[in-house]
This record gives C-alpha cells, structure tokens and sequence, in this order.
C-alpha cells in the first residue's frame, strides 16, 4: 500500500506483480471522471492522513490474502489535486486461477473506499465544490453568494 | 478532572475549524466527548456515526477512553477511490 | 475482439479504452503460468480460428454490454507458441461505477474461454504435451515410447 | 443421395486425422452423421457432446441439416484464455 502525490503508473506496477506462478492478474483502477451525481466535475482533490491510510491498507490487503488463495496484491493511492482522466487508485491481484484475483481485487477497492482516511473533494464547473460522501458537513461551499 | 488533548481535523471539519490540529483542555472520558465538546464550537454537522475516529495513530472507537496526552484524530467522513 | 500473433500489450490497448466519463477500468490478464494441474508447463502453443473466434468474441462483447451498463469493453487474445509469464489473453472494461465494470470483465473472459474456437496445447517440462480440456482425445502425446 | 462435403480439422482433430481439411462424399443429413461418419476413420476419441461444429462459418448444432457443397468445422474441446 502506497500514497504517492505524483502520477500513478499502473503498467509499472503490473509489472512489479510478474511471477511465473500466476495465471490471472486483475487489475482495477479509479479514474477521475467528468460527472458526479449530475454534476460537472472540474478536477478534485484527495486529502490523505497517510499514515493510518497505508497502515489500514496493509491490513485490507492481508485480509484479502486470509479470505482468497491469491499470490500478491498491491494498491496505491494518489493524493492531492488530480484532472479529468487521472487514475485515483490503482489495485493489482495475481493468483493462479481467475476466481481468487476478481474476487480479491473486489473486496480490496471495496474495502479501501469505506476504511482509508482518505477524503475526496470534488470541485465543480460552476464553480462550487463539495467533499464526498459529507451530505450534512454543514453547507457545500459555494464561490458564488447565491 | 481535565485532560490535555491534541485534536488533529481532516478535510471538511480542518476547513470547518480552520485548524489543522489544536491542543485543547476539557473534560472528557470518550472520545465521543472529545467530539461533542468541539462540534459546536466548529460548526461540525455531520452526525457521529458517519465520522471515525483515531487515538494516537490507531483506530478506534468513539466509546474509547482518552487520556491525557493523547491525540485524538477526528475524520469526517470518507471517500477513498 | 482480435487475435494476435505477436505479444499483447496491456497498457496500449488499456489505452485505447480512454474515455473522460470513465470512473472506473477493470483489467483481465492471462498469464502463461508454469504449472498446470501438478505439471511443470514449459509453454505453450494456441491454435485459433479467427474467423470465428472474432465474431463470436464480439458477440460476448456485445451480450457483456446489454447485461452490463458499460462504456466500452475490448479483448484480445494470442495464437502461436508463448513462453511462460507471456500474456494470453488481455480484458478490459471502463464503466461509471466500479460493478459493472467487475461484472462485465468477468463475464467477458467466462464465455471467451468456453466459447470461441480456440485450442491450447501444453508442452511438459518431461517432454510430453498434451491439448487441454481433451481428456478423452485418445492419448496425449509422449516423446519417449513409455 | 451423397453429399460432397469439405470437413476443416482443429487441434487434436487435426493432429489425429493429419489433416486440415478434406473433401469427403458422404451419406449425411445432419452434422452429427459427418461426425460419427468420420470418426473412426481418423480415430477421434472425444465424446461428440463435449465438441463443437460450425458450418460455413457460423456457430451450429449437431441436429442441423448439412446440404451438398457445405463446409464443417469439427471443434475439439476448446480452452482459451
């Protein structure tokens, strides 16, 4: 588990999973995209308490490990302020059989989205913006007085 | 008896309370106190249980107890992915 | 869908799936492992015939997308003879949300796998070989008269 | 009456008849009796259910009429991915 403020790179990090054992890798990546809940996204913003993010996704990875026979598994998150298009998240699983690495690979984003301390502001073409998931965190804020 | 307490907010409530982290003295056994004494103070109107909470880099619950010294991290809540 | 006789790369045609309103891509990769039911695999050689493994790989491309709301989805499978770690076969699916995503890629790579005219010998560490899924196609071949 | 029928061979079909493709004259209405017609012949093992056939290019069923002039793929047990 990593959080990294720079692009991330998911062809390297397949290739850090390479081992001849494996017959099936999944791959699951997070990207930014232009719309949310019918709003137009402009770009957004991850703010990351890392150490008990990657603390807490060291033990969601084990825990993936306990609950399916797979070989390796990694996930890296990005932090800070991300485009359109960018990937926010990226989840590798290999394993011998394709069972274990969906299945692993599942529960691991699933899993990194509801327990990572990790928030994620989106800011919006007419110029609000607004953090996920925080419906009553008090009012969005709005650039405009309206 | 009243403790000595560093808070550290994340996301909205850092925005809402315009810190980054405090050291505040108050009387709480829970951490749940530790919140109901600041969320008015800051403006906090997420409900408790949509929010988490961490004592000195472990997480943990709101009924945990606090001591004096400890950190306490209040997390609104969240949306890795 | 297409069938290549050269190496897949998975990070080109994850690039061509690009698209902003993307939230999420699901990636399926399989590997040319070196074990094969408790034999030690040396490689591996596909026989296909592509007329019909490309028509009938979009029809499970296009079933994948009535049953799933997805973006776009894509595969691409090898022929000819791959080493072990090769990549054989390549899935991948970007969607809004991550479950359809999942569910498509999973589905895509089920049907592939029963469904298109596509042969694979496995060549043994021992010198045997043998086609898989053919248990009863009279005897594998052996090397050495045993 | 007999039927010309050209018949493509597949993988372990292939290796065992040594052939890629031949022009059979057959008695044969359906699919199933090119099969069971040639089978022996080439010394084909496989169980027909666990096989598969098209003709002229299209994905078919062993129950379906094969005309003179039709080409028959025979399909062992496939295993992509």
């Amino acid at each position: 588990m990593r959080i990294v403020s720079e692009s991330i790179k998911p062809f390297e990090l397949r290739n850090e999973l390479i081992d001849s054992a494996a017959g099936a890798y999944v791959g699951f990546e997070g990207w930014v995209r232009n719309h949310n809940d019918g709003q137009e996204v402009y770009h957004l913003e991850y703010e990351v308490y890392e150490f008990l993010a990657v603390k807490e996704g060291e033990k969601v990875i084990s825990e993936a490990k306990e609950r399916h026979p797979i070989l390796r598994a990694d996930c890296v998150h990005r932090s800070g302020l991300l485009e359109i298009g960018e990937c926010a998240v990226w989840v590798g699983v290999i394993s011998a059989h394709r069972d274990e690495a969906f299945a692993a690979c599942r529960y691991i984003i699933d899993e990194i989205k509801t327990r990572l301390p990790i928030w994620k502001k989106e800011y919006y073409s007419n110029g609000d913006s607004g953090w996920v998931n925080c419906e009553r965190c008090a009012t969005h804020e709005q650039k405009a007085a309206s | 008896m009243k403790k000595k307490i560093t808070v550290r907010y994340f996301a909205v409530f850092r925005e809402q309370s315009g810190l980054a982290q405090e050291l505040v003295t108050m009387e709480a056994d829970t951490a749940r106190d530790v919140f109901h004494g600041l969320k008015d103070r800051h403006g906090f109107g997420e409900p408790i249980g949509h929010c988490k909470v961490a004592i000195n880099d472990e997480l943990s619950d709101w009924d945990a107890i606090v001591n004096d010294g400890d950190t306490v991290f209040l997390f609104p809540p969240v949306a890795g992915g």
